[in-house]
């Protein structure tokens, strides 16, 4: 029985799994009770949990952009996410004519199940974890895909030509955006030998980011642009078709598209710091669980403050630039990583084998990282002349706009004299 | 091996009625007042024009398809990934082959210009 | 337990119906669907042999199956991509995808 | 006895979705009744405990070929077809070519000796790692996965050549 201080989680389960069991119930039952209960808890848990995120991402992106941020309801405006969610129960459902009934509502409760149900993998600490799938990792990125069904169905239900025409815009970012983050995930599995996210976590004692830095950065890049953020939001970006294929909605259905927004934020920060930067993994964390939980929070509200950052100072790319960005820089600088990391990790791992397990972490973790640093350079080097090609030959050709007076009509030479 | 399954089945079923519920709440919280103008698809204020089954570029098929032929590439490289550490140098080499083909693949993509956006 | 027999039936099933699908649809893209719907049966059938009958043995290989299934995956994955690039370049110079219509074979 | 409950209520809806599927009158109704379709045979491949490809066939079906289905489909719509009856005139020679099939193979399949088979020891986790062992060992499938890439960049580059349209954008 795990003491209530260093492992809460642990200690409610056991002491509600012991309470089951001494009323005679089957084990299998008290299993599936146990199960269904822990489900409900992290699906409602993470619904209630998006009010705090509401909050946070607008007081953080007031202060970042030199103004407050929500301050009237309750201390530092932490209501106003609640009093937001009360006035939005409360709204009426416009459903425009013409609507195809099913899909039409299927598509914001399919596209915020998506985001819930990457909570399902998770492992919070060393004895609370959602489930220990074998295949987690796939099924964190098949359930991405999900997301993308859902946006197909609200485009298409809504009977609205911009809204299909932003749904089809939004769809190929993101099924684009999906390529990278699924090689990108290679080089965790690899690294650690088994997709079971608990597995990676306690496979990092040296973190993920050191040893995958590309990998790392692309994940974020492309986790980014799956949640239509920032530099990549073009899904509902003002300057582009309407309000994307979000625009017949109102009501609660319009704000579970954004609660799904909000909620795949800080999810994606949760997946790179379990991904990448060790999870629940610091000192004392085996043997006090909750130092694990606080770490793993700690690691997460740093990255999820980095893409508040990212999302209120970079402006919008256009999409054709998000594109080449996707197909000429990530995709290829991905396969590139995971071709050296396999290459160079395993010729050179035959003559470490001598070494003392510490020493063996240090100096194939020094290598890898040489290898990412290589082919980051070489990257970088053949995108950028490739590009500048380009550019400079695009340049050449247009005539620029040079702002030239009007010519005056010229009137033969004699008419000085006269007032026109 | 089914124990993880159901509780992902629940998962997923909580996961798409607890929003279910909370939807069909508001449907009855709120007011019920339709007209035919506000029921009029939003056309940024002007009657819809023409039908609503517009045309689409090609453009949009050849990424859904590049995401495709990637995305079967993958079935094949987890588990090679998973699998990584028990592998001889020989093996990582076959695999390294089976990405350059397919980088191949990419670049006739990125040359041929189909990944642009006209 | 689950006798084998059932998913042999359901995917025997799922075939049929699959194939009624590209005998008697009009589309051409409604075709395809019926041809995913039997690459599917194939594949329910395919695991379903081989967890009935490979997968906890201590055979040496058994995940030959498991290979079957993913060339199985490939296959319909590179059909459907150049079976849709098709239609939509016939489409494209024919304004039709109904298959009667592209007889211009006939002469 | 519950998962045989379980294994009817599931293979029912998805036969049923792919009846929708073929008999749908809307072209996009058939597109997202397949996706139904295609998630209840992911089930099954989780009942199967080939969870791998439970997991793959949401990622690879749903996630891809479903959205450039429903890609294509947009791209080939005209309003006249809607209206037309879906399904061609010789349609019942189909439906009775089907059924002689299904009576055929029930047929074929209850004169199999192996049927009152229950099912094998399930799966250990390491099979997924057996499994990519073998996909490179040069003695077990290594050539059907060299031959898989060289299919994928085929289809890759027919299917771009194919579907680009080359008088920019008329399509």
């Amino acid at each position: 029985m795990p003491n209530f201080w260093s492992d809460p989680f642990g200690f409610i389960i056991q002491g509600f799994n012991n309470l089951l069991l001494s009323w005679g119930w089957p084990a299998s039952t008290v299993q599936v009770v146990g199960d269904a209960l822990g489900a409900f808890v992290l699906v409602a848990g993470s619904l209630f949990f998006c009010l705090l995120l509401i909050w946070a991402e607008r007081k953080i992106g007031g202060r970042v952009q030199d103004r407050l941020g929500p301050n009237r309801v309750g201390p530092f405006g932490l209501f106003q996410a609640v009093a937001d969610m009360l006035k939005i129960f409360t709204k009426e459902f416009v459903t425009p004519t013409g609507v195809d009934k099913v899909v039409y509502n299927l598509a914001p409760i399919l596209s915020v199940a998506a985001v819930i149900m990457l909570w399902a993998v998770i492992p919070f600490t060393i004895t609370f974890y959602g489930n220990d799938l074998n295949v987690g990792v796939l099924y964190l990125v098949a359930v991405g895909g999900l997301a993308e069904m859902g946006i197909v169905m609200a485009g298409w239900g809504s009977n609205n030509k911009f809204a299909l025409l932003g749904a089809f815009r939004a769809v190929a970012q993101l099924v684009s955006y999906e390529v990278p983050m699924v090689i990108s995930l290679l080089l965790p599995v690899m690294l650690s030998g088994s997709m079971k996210l608990n597995e990676i976590v306690r496979s990092q004692d040296v973190w993920f980011i050191l040893s995958a830095p590309i990998a790392a950065i692309i994940f974020f890049i492309s986790s980014i642009a799956e949640n239509g953020r920032a530099p990549f939001d073009l899904m509902e970006a003002e300057s582009e078709i309407v309000a994307g294929f979000n625009i017949e909605y109102s009501g609660l259905k319009f704000g579970f598209f954004f609660v799904g927004d909000f909620l795949h934020a800080f999810t994606i920060a949760l997946l790179f710091s379990v991904l990448f930067l060790g999870g629940w993994r610091g000192p004392g964390a085996d043997q006090i669980p909750l130092l694990g939980f606080v770490y793993l929070m700690l690691k997460t509200t740093i990255m999820y403050f980095v893409g508040l950052l990212v999302r209120f100072s970079l402006p919008r790319f256009r999409i054709d630039q998000m594109m080449n960005i996707n197909w000429k820089m990530l995709t290829p600088l991905a396969l590139g990583a995971v071709i050296a990391t396999a290459l160079i990790d395993k010729g050179v791992s035959r003559f470490l084998v001598t070494l003392t397990p510490v020493l063996y972490a240090i100096v194939r973790t020094a290598i890898l990282l040489l290898a990412n640093a290589l082919v980051l350079w070489t990257g970088m080097d053949l995108m950028g002349n490739v590009l500048e090609r380009r550019e400079r030959r695009v340049v050449a050709i247009e005539p620029r706009p040079v702002a030239r007076p009007e010519p005056l009509p010229v009137e033969p030479e004699q008419s000085e004299g006269e007032v026109p | 091996m089914l124990s993880d399954w159901l509780y992902i089945g629940i998962f997923m079923l909580l996961s798409l009625f607890l929003p279910a519920a909370a939807i069909v709440i508001a449907g009855i919280l709120g007011p019920k007042k339709p007209s035919p103008i506000k029921n009029s698809t939003y056309e940024c204020g002007i009657e819809t024009v023409g039908e609503t089954w517009v045309q689409f570029k090609a453009q949009y098929y050849v990424y859904a398809l590049v995401f495709l032929v990637f995305d079967v590439e993958t079935i094949f490289l987890y588990p090679w990934a998973l699998a990584y550490n028990q592998l001889t140098f020989y093996m990582v080499a076959e695999a390294v082959l089976f990405i350059l083909i397919l980088l191949t693949g990419l670049i006739y993509a990125i040359r041929k210009g189909a990944l642009e956006w006209q | 337990m689950i006798p084998l027999y059932w998913y042999l039936v359901f995917s025997i099933a799922l075939f049929c119906i699959g194939l009624f699908g590209v005998l008697a649809r009009k589309n051409a893209v409604a075709m395809l669907m019926g041809i995913e719907l039997m690459l599917n049966a194939v594949n329910i059938n395919l695991i379903a042999f081989w967890r009935y009958f490979f997968a906890g043995s201590t055979q040496t290989d058994t995940t030959r199956a498991l290979a079957f299934v993913a060339i199985v995956f490939v296959s319909a994955a590179a059909e459907a991509a150049v079976g849709l690039a098709l239609i939509i370049s016939v489409y494209r110079r024919r304004q039709t995808i109904i298959p009667e219509d592209m007889n211009i074979l006939k002469g | 006895m519950i998962l045989q409950l379980f294994f009817i209520v599931i293979a029912a809806v998805t036969l049923i979705s792919a009846i929708f599927v073929v008999t749908a009158k809307r072209l996009m109704h058939a597109a997202l009744w397949l996706v139904l379709a295609l998630f209840g045979v992911a089930v099954l491949f989780a009942f199967l405990e080939a969870s791998f490809y439970a997991v793959v066939q949401v990622l690879v079906y749903i996630g891809a070929i479903a959205i450039l289905i429903i890609f294509a489909v947009m791209l080939t719509r005209r309003m006249m077809d809607e209206k037309g009856a879906q399904l061609n005139k010789g349609w019942w020679v189909a439906a009775v070519a089907a059924a002689a099939l299904f009576a055929g193979l029930l047929a074929a399949l209850g004169a199999w000796a192996g049927f009152q088979e229950g099912p094998g020891a399930a799966p250990d986790t390491a099979v997924l790692t057996q499994f990519g062992i073998d996909l490179v060992d040069p003695s077990k499938v290594a050539i059907p996965f060299e031959v898989a890439s060289i299919l994928l960049l085929a289809a890759l580059v027919g299917a771009i050549y194919i579907a680009a349209d080359k008088k920019g954008g008329k399509g």
